[in-house]
């Protein structure tokens, strides 16, 4: 097809070289125009939604009595009332956030739970206790939640059906979770079950609506330890076998509390017998064996009690009692001292203290780098005649899997073995945590390495 | 003031917010209508004024059908001369007029609109010769002895050219290719990709087209596939305008003779030739169409 | 306004361009809200006024405002409506504007809004643009509250937060899990095209066989 | 600053799409091809790290003091409007090479709940205590205390992360679709039902991630 030229390519032309200079002038007031436009729509839109945010504004008092009628219809505030202790307000399972009590005893709590709900945020909750001999949890709301795109799951029904007439007692440690209620939400459930825990962890230990055996045991050691007690939070460790090891004679040990308090030393608190013939011994815990055995280790006791208990109380801690569950043998003689030419080596972690033991065997506190997070772990390793005869996990950092490593573990990996040569991590890992377990596989090492060499049980390095 | 009739829900009016909020609207409007002012003008790219007027009159699907990079690169090729009209089969007649204008250039030729058919209906009826477990579509089978289909030029039903259809206009269901008319645009991508070169193009207005393309004799046709055309020629006897001649075995519709009888469709015993546009409703009455110019050759 | 214009408009948004089931627009929504059908009818109507409301005033400014900062317009003045059905909410309808939560600003960048206001208001009369958006807002709800039904029905054994049956005896976990969600929403959008083909298909044979002669006449003069 | 958890938790256990329905419309239109699928991924992490720099900011340090919380919606997708058409200008400009392949992308992402859902994950407040960022700033005489859930380098790496695990679902779904596409399935499942069972599938395998997570 031959190209045929037609006038119409002339026209177009010379109507392009005119155009070019219109272009420029049009391009400017374009320019300004659609500023104006852009701005202008701003403004009115900017003007519109202020004044719709003043005329629906819903202040705080509002939202904070709209869930009250939601949960509890006759609340009449009672302002005798001191409101939130805030010293107490952080519990194990979230943080209090205000406390209001209505005239019939009823108690009106907002809590809000740590951060482990969906993509880890927080949902803060309102919820009513009523008063009386048995407080109940007679209803609860969700009030403000970060990050929780699926609380729409958690429906009215739910919130008339969970947790609603549990005991207040009941609701506390036993499933904070909370899991397993089946909204489709899980994360978000349990962020609800910690913050429900969370309030009725406050209404027991600081409101003191309801005494438990535990809270009164705590009150009578407050009570005796006096200006002591401040700033120490007790919390009961539930070790039956324990219980079971302390008793003398026909005197039974209710309960053991170890009393925390940052930066100074930690208590363990001997609680025998029950209710009015209560004996409370208060010892320092984290004393060498002999320390412990000296009269100025006790730092308390009621009166009248009688020797054997104090001596029994003095006798072990319950860390050695545990260290005892795991390796019978192995009888406390005081701590050896640290040989600090051995205490570190760079590729396994560093060795932190040694207990010696009547019958010549040593256990050795290490701590084991590489762990998940790059974190450490400390393990306590029992070595006899150069052979590991058993460890157990003191404590770590960050392993927030460690949970899979399970007693089982403990007892099959590493134990029999000669400290003669450096142990691989082999099959001694978990799946899932093997970092983790390359940290205590470092920590069993360095264990044996400072053994090997301090005290020349194996063959020297 | 609570204007409203909920005595709690509303405050009186802060002026101050007010204020403070309509400055920041307008502060983050303007600054942003600004920017964009200034970033295009700063990131003007010199571009002919021309090329996007062509842009916006083109069919804008780019399919690449044209071997530009999308309409926008066909439209900087058309301004620059190196690419001509007819290479998109897409754009209508009266934008092809419209872009002639701008250009400058004579418009010339109406083509007549075209869609793709498949001249192949073997597919699952057709024999494997192996059962293929590679990765990849008709093209890859291809390289493997020409495709597991007994028949060298049978569609393998592997999808190629369903990829290549940017109008989503092709599906492969029992084993073989079927293209949708109202979908097709004609851009030829299909026609392209096809290992086996069936896909071919024939008038909008066409009722009926061959829908196999195997230049064997009857007898080895029978033995690889049970819908392949066994050049009896009937319908080259029937056909009252002579537009069918088998050539090596394949009949071929001339449409410049075709009068839409469909006497050939009813005649062909293993049902080769088969309709354009599936519709079964006005079989039987098709008008008499009188035959256009020939203008391009097909 | 003509009452076919209208009929068209109508079906358009309710079954020929059903925005969830046909065009699939506005999925994020429809998956994370269909839990419960109370949230879902919440949703449907909170989006049915930004959409009649965004679609009027952009059909009114459709020549004043210029291409170039088009996008940055439409979206202000969608987002100004959102706000308020937002604050509307959190002032009257607590429960519901909780439960929403973080879907209700979502609907800001749904595809539906900011799409029909680009595809048909920005060229159409304000009427036909408030239609349009009433008739897309209620295909949009009549949609999601009936996937929500389903999905509440299986999943929590209740029907608009009434309980039918005791959750525990017979009740699909799957359905309230995301899973669930892109399985129910795929198998209603295969059931509504199925549905959709089937109608369309009569249609046409209907009005094929009653305007058989005058139409092959008229269509063959198009094709010239 | 636990970098691991928000990595871990952002591509993994609450990724963007298939945990937490953000982004959805994409994610099915643009995964035919995983040419198409990766450019679209990389041009929703890029936006997405720019919104998150932006909006964070903006959020603290004007939102909050001045007491205009309720303007953050208008805002914030005033903001990523602009940037993206910013960004694309720049682009087109200075790397046509990137425009051609990411650039067409970008239109499609302003209107992508995948960019205001992670501007709003990281401007999220929280209580006092938990906060990894607070302070308190003196605006017009009043003292206004911000309490923000992440800090700033949290928010723009989280930002980055989620934008990867948007890549990460939409170009595990187009290697899929190449397959399911093609399946002789139905005829009314073709097409988008049989794309929803694969993400159905996708969905189901991300949860045991979420179950650990």
């Amino acid at each position: 097809m031959a190209k045929k030229e037609k006038t119409v390519a002339v026209e177009t032309a010379d109507t392009s070289v005119s155009a070019e200079k219109a272009m420029k002038k049009g391009t400017v007031i374009q320019a300004v125009k659609a500023v104006a436009v852009l701005v202008i729509i701003c403004l009115v839109c900017g003007a519109l939604l202020a004044l719709c945010n003043d005329l629906l504004y819903v202040s705080d008092e509002v939202r904070a009595d709209r869930a009250l009628q939601k949960i509890y219809p006759n609340f009449k505030n009672d302002d005798s009332f001191a409101g939130l202790d805030s010293s107490k307000a952080s519990t194990p399972y979230g943080q209090v956030l205000s406390v209001k009590k209505s005239t019939d005893g009823a108690y009106i709590l907002e809590a809000v739970s740590s951060n482990i709900g969906f993509s880890n945020g927080t949902v803060s909750i309102f919820v009513a206790v009523s008063g009386g001999t048995d407080p109940k949890i007679v209803g609860w709301t969700v009030d403000k939640n970060v990050g929780q795109s699926f609380i729409g799951n958690i429906t009215s029904k739910h919130q008339k059906t969970w947790f609603i007439n549990q005991s207040i007692t009941v609701v506390n440690p036993e499933n904070p979770e909370g899991s397993g209620l089946g909204s489709g939400a899980t994360h978000t459930e349990n962020a609800i079950g910690y913050a429900i825990n969370a309030a009725s962890y406050y209404c027991i230990n600081v409101l003191k609506l309801v005494s438990t055996p535990e809270s009164e045991a705590k009150d009578a050691v407050i009570a005796l330890l006096g200006a002591e007690a401040d700033g120490y939070s007790f919390v009961a460790v539930k070790d039956a076998d324990y219980l079971e090891a302390c008793k003398v004679d026909e005197h039974e040990l209710s309960f053991y509390f170890e009393g925390k308090k940052t930066e100074s030393d930690p208590l363990a608190v001997y609680v025998y017998g029950e209710d009015e013939n209560r004996q409370i011994v208060v010892v320092k815990d984290n004393l060498t064996h002999a320390e412990r055995l000296e009269e100025s280790a006790v730092v308390a006791k009621s009166e009248g009690i009688n020797d054997s208990l104090v001596a029994k109380a003095q006798s072990r801690s319950y860390f050695e009692y545990q260290v005892q569950k795991s390796h019978a043998a192995f009888e406390f003689a005081g701590m050896g001292d640290i040989n600090s030419e051995f205490a570190t080596k760079d590729e396994y972690g560093t060795a932190n203290k040694v207990y010696l033991s009547t019958d010549g065997a040593i256990m050795v506190e290490a701590t084991g780098k590489g762990g998940f997070a790059s974190g450490t772990v400390t393990v306590n390793v029992i070595i006899a005649d150069s052979v590991i005869k058993g460890w157990t996990i003191v404590s770590n950092v960050d392993q927030s899997y460690i949970g899979n490593i399970k007693n089982e573990h403990m007892t099959s990996w590493y134990v029999g073995q000669s400290i003669g040569q450096p142990i691989e991590l082999g099959s001694n890992k978990v799946t899932g945590t093997t970092l983790s377990s390359t940290a205590i596989n470092n920590a069993v090492n360095m264990a044996c390495y400072y053994a090997r060499n301090t005290l020349q049980q194996g063959g020297a390095e | 003031m609570n204007l409203l009739l909920f005595a709690e829900i509303g405050r009186d009016i802060e002026w101050v917010t007010l204020g403070i909020a309509l400055a920041i609207m307008v502060g983050i409007g303007l600054l942003m209508a600004l920017c964009i002012i200034l970033i295009s003008r700063f990131c003007q790219v010199k571009e002919d004024p021309r090329i996007k007027e062509v842009e916006q009159r083109l069919a804008g699907a780019n399919c690449g059908a044209c071997g530009h990079p999308g309409c926008s690169g066909f439209a900087k090729a058309l301004v620059e001369g190196t690419a001509t009209l007819d290479s998109c089969g897409q754009t209508n007649k009266e934008a092809q007029i419209e872009i002639s204008n701008i250009l400058g250039i004579a418009y010339d030729g109406n083509a007549e609109p075209t869609i793709a058919v498949v001249a192949c209906s073997g597919g699952s009826q057709c024999e494997d010769k192996y059962a293929y477990q590679g990765y990849g579509t008709c093209v890859s089978q291809n390289m493997l002895a020409g495709g597991r289909k007994a028949c060298e030029v049978g569609c393998m039903g592997s999808g190629s050219c369903v990829d290549a259809c940017p109008y989503m206009a092709i599906e492969c269901f029992d084993g073989y290719a079927h293209i949708d008319p109202e979908l097709c645009r004609s851009c030829g991508l299909c026609i392209q990709t096809c290992p086996k070169r069936l896909i071919k193009r024939v008038p909008k207005s066409a009722t009926v087209y061959v829908a196999c393309s195997t230049e064997c004799r009857g007898k080895d046709v029978m033995s690889k596939c049970k819908a392949g055309c066994i050049a009896c020629g009937k319908c080259e006897r029937t056909c009252p305008s002579g537009a069918i001649h088998l050539v090596n075995n394949v009949p071929i519709i001339d449409y410049s003779k075709c009068t839409h009888c469909g006497k050939c469709l009813e005649a062909c015993p293993r049902h080769c030739i088969k309709h354009v546009h599936p519709v079964d409703t006005h079989e039987k009455t098709i008008t008499k169409v009188e035959p256009e110019k020939e203008s391009k050759a097909e | 306004m003509k009452k076919e214009r209208f009929n068209q408009i109508a079906l358009d948004g309710l079954v020929r361009q059903n925005p969830t089931l046909r065009l699939v627009l506005g999925t994020c929504p429809t998956l994370a809200v269909t839990i419960s059908a109370i949230n879902s009818f919440g949703m449907g109507m909170a989006v049915l006024f930004v959409l009649v409301c965004s679609n009027v005033i952009i059909s009114l400014l459709r020549n004043v405002i210029p291409d170039r900062v088009r996008i940055p317009c439409f979206i202000v003045i969608i987002a100004t409506f959102v706000t308020i059905v937002s604050m509307f909410m959190e002032a009257f309808l607590p429960s519901l504007f909780e439960s929403l939560g973080v879907w209700l600003a979502l609907i800001v960048v749904n595809c539906i809004v900011l799409g029909r206001a680009e595809s048909f208001a920005s060229h159409n009369p304000v009427g036909e643009s408030a239609l349009d958006g009433l008739f897309m807002g209620l295909g949009f709800t009549l949609s999601v509250t009936l996937i929500a039904i389903v999905r509440e029905l299986l999943g929590s054994a209740s029907f608009f937060g009434m309980e039918l049956w005791d959750p525990s005896k017979f009740s699909i976990k799957f359905f309230t899990s995301n899973a669930g969600a892109f399985l129910t929403y795929g198998l209603f959008i295969a059931i509504f095209n199925v549905c959709y083909n089937a109608v369309d298909r009569k249609l046409k044979h209907k009005h094929a066989q009653q305007t058989l002669a005058p139409v092959t006449v008229a269509e063959t003069k198009e094709a010239e | 600053m636990d970098v691991l958890g928000i990595i871990f938790s952002a591509l993994f256990a609450n990724n963007f799409i298939l945990a937490q329905f953000k982004g959805i419309c994409p994610f099915l239109g643009v995964s035919q091809k995983p040419g198409s699928a990766l450019g679209m991924g990389l041009a929703v992490t890029a936006v997405m790290v720019i919104t998150c720099a932006v909006t964070y900011p903006i959020y603290t340090f004007v939102l909050v003091p001045l007491g205009i919380k309720y303007l953050y919606i208008i805002v914030f997708i005033l903001v990523i409007a602009s940037l993206v058409q910013m960004l694309e200008m720049i682009l087109k400009k200075f790397t046509p090479g990137l425009y051609s392949s990411l650039g067409i992308y970008l239109p499609l992402v302003t209107t992508n709940c995948a960019i205001l859902g992670v501007a709003q994950l990281v401007t999220a407040e929280v209580a006092a205590t938990s906060a990894h960022f607070a302070k308190t700033l003196v605006v017009f005489g009043k003292a206004v205390k911000i309490s923000m859930a992440m800090s700033f380098g949290e928010a723009v790496l989280s930002g980055l992360f989620y934008g990867l695990g948007f890549t990460l679902a939409i170009i595990l779904l187009a290697g899929l679709r190449q397959k399911v596409d093609r399946l002789n399935v139905a005829k009314p499942m073709r097409g988008f039902p049989m794309t929803m069972i694969t993400a159905c599938f996708m969905a189901m395998a991300f949860y045991i991630f979420s179950l650990i997570g």
